[in-house]
């Protein structure tokens, strides 16, 4: 029964295998050394680069100073930064507003390119490096800049890259007001005095809608955005809210609370929670967007029952400056907004 | 020996056997075949995809800049922003092929993926739940999503785990609710976030490498280096459980150990891949199907698999950059977009023979 | 298991099939009934002021609630609409779920796998995006178109080959097509972030806002949808037997196959264009039907979709009053629900597994 | 390799025992072939032992050993079981199939030796499967496919062979091959087998002990010629049967009688 022939066969096939294992053996070891060369040049690769890195920047040490960030980090920047990006949208307002154009910018929240509310005039000539929250980093390496301003929302990781490259400066956090966005940025740039202009420019202003609004002052200003699914408001984080209570005015009762920026969907039935003497009402679209989502808004009748839409208060507005972030132009705006609706309900 | 070969097969015709003082071991030769190919076509992405992108820089001196000379940009764009990107392509590639493999193995089932059972997903929420519930926004903390996935197949094995069943019905039934269940409670929290960090957190569901730094690689990859070795350890077992539990155990399987094993593999392989680069769709699906086609019947595609995931994220990765330039895809779209076809390709192939 | 199915003609002294039958009676009756309570219900709890009283009154027909301007405009405008659409849509995905897991003879399908769902996914993020849609109507175009689209490749690239249409194919092309679907929606909504606005509050799935009148015009797809369902009921019940058999007994797979495709694909359309993707729904209520009714693909059908529109109505009550007074969205109140319930069907040995041979 | 089973009970669901009390044996060199009506438990007695089924009580032991205190591995240096309906991965070649047969005398670093070259290839010998040594097992016919299950467990070489209806797929001259390898190998002495068996004329000529069921329990044990009597098959089948004897070897013939045909 036992069969012998197969071992004694297959013992010279076995010799034979051997030969090439030992072939096979030699190719693997050089593969792998291969690997561990390139191993090593990378590790080796990777502090000779930060040794250059640390050249370079002392080089410029003449020219630098310290500076602590919004943030909280200690950073050394140059005195008169030339080539700047500025990263968020208040970043870019506000170098805007100083008359200063950074090289580069990340597109308006939730649009395809710089701010709506943003003269072209004013973003001509600057380079769009990708969404805002999600810069493209080889984009904003070849801008080669030397500071970059990042404000509000960022991920450490962004912010270890970006640091790579130059310079970062968070400019404000999450959910502080623009205003201290703005002094840092005028500080950083050394435009003190522009600062101060446009601060009293803005003073005025409020003076002004506030003189015209007389008996108004008192009402209550309800900001909303209409989802096909469902109706919400903004809470008093959101920026436009902070314009608002510079004013003057108040929010609705229910909107009147901190926290998140906007509410979850409201139930149709309760739809009084949008209430408000004033109700301003934002999309991210163009104009013609919000004039359907007005549309379908005004076709429920529980909204047409509002006492703020009753009484011809609804106002369609930008919602890329209302109801998200923006900076001293876009407070301008929004000023310029609540002046034109109340000019116009008066009529 | 023509003549004997055909009267007495040889078993080891297809293997290399090699005698290495008490040790006895087989390489297949298809085996080491498949992945020298593989090895070479990985070596020729990885430099493809640290020379590609919008930023233009010649072969010389992207080798250059790996070796730590030439321009500043250079040296930052290379090593600062593409190779730490290609090494997360890597090391999640690694984990979702091996997870994959062990997974669609233990379940006798092609569709038993972490992804479709919910490891992934489990992964996902824990990050999201850790980065809306801190204040700053902090994607650094890739950790939880090991344990996030820990937790879901913790619940998996307590209701199903114990009965694989008939081919992994049951397993990928459950794992389908949890998915569900995990995947809505993921959309609310987005739903009620504000637009900025709804669409970060979006990117960060498809599965970017766009925030691969050191600070994540270092820790992941000497996680999946730890795991590795259980894995391969495992590999044994798994061919087994091809075969009914009949046949199996009889031939020696330990039935509950191999299969808590095996599990607790594949949610530390899934989990580390998730937490460096987020849910990556298809490459857990279609890395094992591809591996096994290269391999033939005969084995489990591991190693063969993990290598296959790397190749199939980089060039994913790689081709994202490049398809919509000036923008950049994460490479989870360019995976599920691709992903398609290609498995519809493999099913038109199979049907066919 | 079958048996009963075949011999129920027989005369025999203790007939199988009746006492099933009347088991099955007593159950549509037992779901009937939970209905009407879950409808008086649905009409009395909600998020708004309206006192649980106001709302008897007005249903009862009180003069003086009946001419309350706001009451009637709460109940007959917002709640009335939202009752009917759930039981319209929590029907047709029951019976689109059912049917589906049987055509394929396979407890894992659903909507979702099938890659239907992305398909409407696709159309409502190429409409929000490229043409400006922001209303209810137009998601419902764009989503029905979309479900098409997906549906016949699906179809197209399952029988195309040498094959023919068998159940696992038709799984992996569904998954291969829906994954390339769900992929080009985020490419769309990566590159704009107004569409991802609007469509992350799509995605959850609600029936606020429904208007009767669409629901209405969707009966006109989902009517048909429905009635091609149990016309195929008995040949399904052949097919769950397997290709060979039912071929033997007079039915051609293939053709079953196409037309129950077609029914799920009407039924589902309507349904997410009326209240998004609710995938959960179409896996979870047939298995429950399945629990209960086993191998009678008839009564597995209409029961999958009463117990279809009793989770829904449930859930979207529930809805309503959790979070007071905003709104959660349906699927995962569903999905919170339906988790927990599908993994107990499982694990107390009521999944009855079918036929799975070709699921490899 | 000496197999006992003691007062063994065994239930899938709670309250519905499938083994109701079974005690058996199976010596080395001996053919045990177990026979009853459909349900009797038959294969349920058969996972027992061979570990894929955990009884509710009583004792199964080799050489006594508790063989639910062995190791997998152990276990299976010791035990075999070819199964009713088994299935193999897609693609797989008959040498790959049962090589796999090899797997519990093969280790991480031991990953193949003369002895499994050996045993392989008795085993597709005795099979007669030489021949189809490198076909895929989708291309052949039931009847190779099982043989190749069979040779499978061969190579697998355990003092015990448990077979569950080793014949349900052959023809008859396969089958009548497979029941003569499987008296050779036992008549060389050193090996036990068990068996489920549906053809009561082949159990009878095989089996140097028959074990008769019925609703879990064990009606009979014996040799066939001591045992078989038209009562017995009555009392198993509820068949009027007459015993015929075989001109060869004396081993009993059942045969239906005509009235029970009706």
């Amino acid at each position: 029964m036992p069969i012998t022939t197969p071992v004694t066969m297959s013992c010279t096939r076995w010799k034979i295998n051997h030969l090439k294992i030992e072939s096979c053996l030699v190719m693997k070891t050089l593969t792998l050394s291969l690997i561990l060369l390139a191993c090593i040049l990378l590790t080796a690769c990777d502090q000779s680069q930060s040794e250059n890195t640390e050249t370079q920047r002392s080089q410029d040490t003449t020219l630098s100073r310290p500076y602590t960030d919004a943030a909280g980090r200690q950073l050394t920047i140059p005195t008169h930064p030339k080539r700047i990006i500025a990263l968020s949208e208040v970043d870019l307002d506000a170098m805007l507003a100083l008359d200063v154009q950074p090289v580069a910018a990340t597109d308006g929240r939730g649009q395809d390119g710089f701010p709506r509310y943003l003269d072209d005039s004013k973003t001509q000539g600057i380079t769009s490096v990708g969404r805002l929250g999600n810069p493209s980093m080889e984009a904003i390496l070849m801008e080669k800049p030397d500071l970059i301003l990042l404000g509000g929302f960022y991920t450490d990781q962004a912010l270890a890259k970006l640091s790579a490259i130059a310079p970062v400066v968070v400019t404000y956090t999450l959910r502080e007001d623009w205003k201290k966005g703005f002094e840092r940025v005028a500080a950083l740039l050394n435009k003190q005095e522009a600062y101060d202009t446009f601060m009293i420019k803005y003073d005025q202003k409020i003076q002004q809608v506030r003189k015209r609004l007389g008996d108004h002052i008192h009402d209550t200003v309800s900001i909303i955005r209409w989802n096909p699914k469902g109706p919400m408001f903004m809470y008093n984080t959101v920026f436009a809210s902070k314009v608002i209570s510079d004013i003057g005015l108040k929010r609705p009762e229910y909107q009147d609370k901190g926290g998140a920026p906007h509410s979850p969907i409201l139930s149709l039935e309760s739809l009084d929670q949008l209430d408000g003497d004033w109700i301003f009402m934002g999309t991210l679209m163009t104009q013609g967007d919000a004039v359907s989502a007005m549309a379908s808004a005004t076709s429920t009748p529980a909204f047409k029952a509002l006492k703020g839409v009753q009484n011809g208060h609804l106002i369609p507005v930008d919602g890329s400056m209302w109801t998200s972030v923006g900076g001293p132009l876009a407070a301008m705006q929004v000023l310029d907004d609540i002046q034109k609706a109340m000019s116009q309900a008066d009529e | 020996m023509t003549q004997l070969n055909t009267t007495q097969p040889s078993v080891y015709k297809h293997d290399w056997l090699m005698r290495l003082g008490p040790l006895r071991l087989r390489v297949p030769r298809r085996v080491v075949m498949v992945n020298l190919l593989l090895f070479i076509g990985l070596a020729g992405i990885m430099l493809a995809s640290l020379i590609m992108g919008d930023f233009d820089i010649s072969i010389m001196q992207t080798v250059r800049a790996l070796l730590g000379h030439g321009e500043r940009s250079h040296l930052i764009l290379i090593n600062d922003i593409r190779l730490p990107r290609v090494i997360t392509g890597m090391v999640t590639g690694f984990g979702l092929g091996l997870a994959g493999t062990m997974l669609q193995t233990l379940a006798r089932n092609r569709l038993a993926t972490p992804e479709v059972l919910g490891i992934n997903e489990g992964g996902t929420l824990a990050i999201i739940v850790i980065i809306t519930v801190s204040t700053s926004s902090l994607f650094g903390l890739w950790w939880v999503a090991p344990i996030g996935a820990a937790i879901t197949a913790a619940v998996l094995i307590l209701f199903g785990g114990g009965r694989v069943g008939s081919q992994g019905y049951r397993l990928l039934i459950i794992g389908l609710g949890l998915t569900a269940l995990l995947r809505s409670i993921n959309e609310l929290i987005i739903s009620r976030q504000n637009l900025m960090h709804a669409s970060a957190l979006y990117t960060w569901t498809l599965g970017s490498l766009a925030t691969g730094n050191e600070k994540v690689n270092i820790p992941v990859s000497i996680g999946l280096l730890m795991t590795l070795p259980v894995c391969l350890l495992c590999t044994r077992w798994l061919t087994l459980m091809r075969f009914d539990e009949e046949i199996a155990i009889p031939l020696g399987l330990p039935r509950r150990g191999a299969r808590l094993l095996v599990i607790g593999c594949v949610v530390v392989m899934a989990g580390l891949s998730v937490g460096a680069a987020g849910p990556i769709a298809f490459v857990a699906l279609a890395a094992p199907i591809l591996a096994s086609r290269l391999l033939g019947p005969s084995h489990v595609p591991m190693l063969t698999s993990a290598w296959t995931g790397c190749v199939l994220v980089l060039t994913a990765d790689t081709l994202g950059r490049l398809i919509a330039h000036p923008q950049e895809l994460p490479v989870g779209v360019v995976c599920s977009v691709l992903g398609g076809p290609f498995l519809l390709w493999v099913v038109l192939r199979q049907q066919a023979n | 298991m079958s048996e009963t199915e075949l011999t129920s003609s027989s005369t025999q002294f203790t007939n199988p099939a009746s006492d099933a039958r009347s088991r099955v009676l007593c159950l549509v009756l037992l779901c009937l009934f939970i209905l009407a309570i879950l409808i008086v219900l649905s009409m009395i709890a909600g998020a708004g002021n309206t006192t649980v009283k106001d709302a008897i009154g007005y249903l009862l027909g009180d003069a003086l609630r009946r001419n309350d301007e706001n009451l009637d405009m709460v109940l007959r405008t917002l709640r009335w609409p939202r009752t009917v659409g759930a039981l319209v849509v929590g029907g047709a995905m029951g019976v689109a779920g059912a049917v589906l897991q049987t055509v394929t003879r396979n407890p894992l399908a659903d909507t979702g796998l099938l890659g239907i769902n992305s398909g409407a996914a696709m159309g409502v993020v190429t409409g929000i995006t490229y043409f400006g849609v922001s209303t209810t109507l137009g998601y419902l175009l764009w989503s029905m178109s979309g479900t098409l689209l997906g549906t016949s490749l699906v179809l197209l690239v399952a029988s195309t080959g040498l094959a023919g249409v068998t159940p696992l194919r038709l799984i992996l092309a569904g998954l291969g097509i829906g994954a390339t679907f769900h992929g080009i929606t985020a490419m769309i909504l990566l590159s704009n972030q107004t569409s991802y606005d609007e469509y992350r509050y799509w995605v959850l799935g609600s029936l606020a806002g429904l208007h009767l009148r669409m629901v209405l015009q969707m009966l006109w797809i989902i009517v048909p949808g429905i009635l091609l369902a149990v016309v195929l009921a008995r040949s399904l019940s052949a097919l769950i037997l397997g290709d060979d058999v039912a071929q033997s007994l007079g039915h051609q797979p293939a053709k079953i196959r196409i037309l129950s495709t077609l029914s799920v694909t009407l039924l589902t359309g309507a349904s997410v264009a009326l209240a998004g993707p609710i995938t959960f729904l179409g896996l979870l209520s047939p298995h429950i039907a399945r629990s209960f009714v086993h191998h009678r693909i008839g009564s597995l059908i209409g029961l999958s979709g009463l117990f279809g529109m009793i989770i829904l109505l449930t859930a979207d009550i529930l809805c309503r009053i959790v979070v007071k007074p905003f709104e959660t969205p349906v699927s995962v109140m569903i999905a919170m629900a339906g988790a927990p319930l599908l993994m107990w069907i499982v694990l107390s040995n009521r999944m009855l597994t079918l036929t799975h041979k070709e699921m490899r | 390799m000496q197999l006992n089973v003691t007062d063994l009970y065994a239930s899938y669901t709670a309250n519905n025992p499938i083994l109701k009390g079974v005690s058996m044996s199976a010596k080395p060199g001996h053919v045990t072939i177990i026979v009853g009506p459909n349900g009797c438990g038959k294969s349920t007695l058969l996972r027992s032992i061979a570990r894929l089924h955990r009884p509710d009580s009583g004792r199964i032991t080799l050489d006594d050993q508790d063989i639910w205190q062995l190791k997998p591995r152990q276990a299976a240096h010791r035990l075999s079981l070819l199964p009713q309906s088994p299935v193999a991965p897609e693609g797989m070649t008959v040498i790959n199939l049962v090589q796999f047969g090899r797997h519990p005398h093969q280790g991480l670093f031991q990953q193949w030796s003369d002895q499994d070259q050996l045993a392989v290839a008795e085993a597709l010998q005795l099979t007669h499967l030489s021949d189809l040594a490198h076909r895929r097992l989708d291309q052949l016919s039931g009847g190779q496919r099982q043989r190749c299950w069979l040779a499978m467990t061969l190579a697998q070489q355990t003092p015990l062979m448990l077979l569950d209806e080793p014949t349900s797929m052959l023809d008859l001259g396969h089958q009548v091959e497979v029941l003569n390898l499987v008296r050779k190998i036992a008549s060389a002495g050193d090996r036990a087998f068990v068996i489920v068996l549906h053809d009561l004329i082949a159990a009878a000529q095989y089996a140097d002990q028959l074990i008769t069921m019925r609703d879990g329990k064990i009606i009979q044990t014996g040799h066939p010629r001591d045992i078989i009597t038209p009562e017995l098959i009555k009392e198993l089948y509820d068949v009027d049967v007459r015993i015929l004897t075989s001109p060869d070897n004396l081993t009993p013939i059942i045969v239906a009688r005509q009235e029970a045909l009706v």
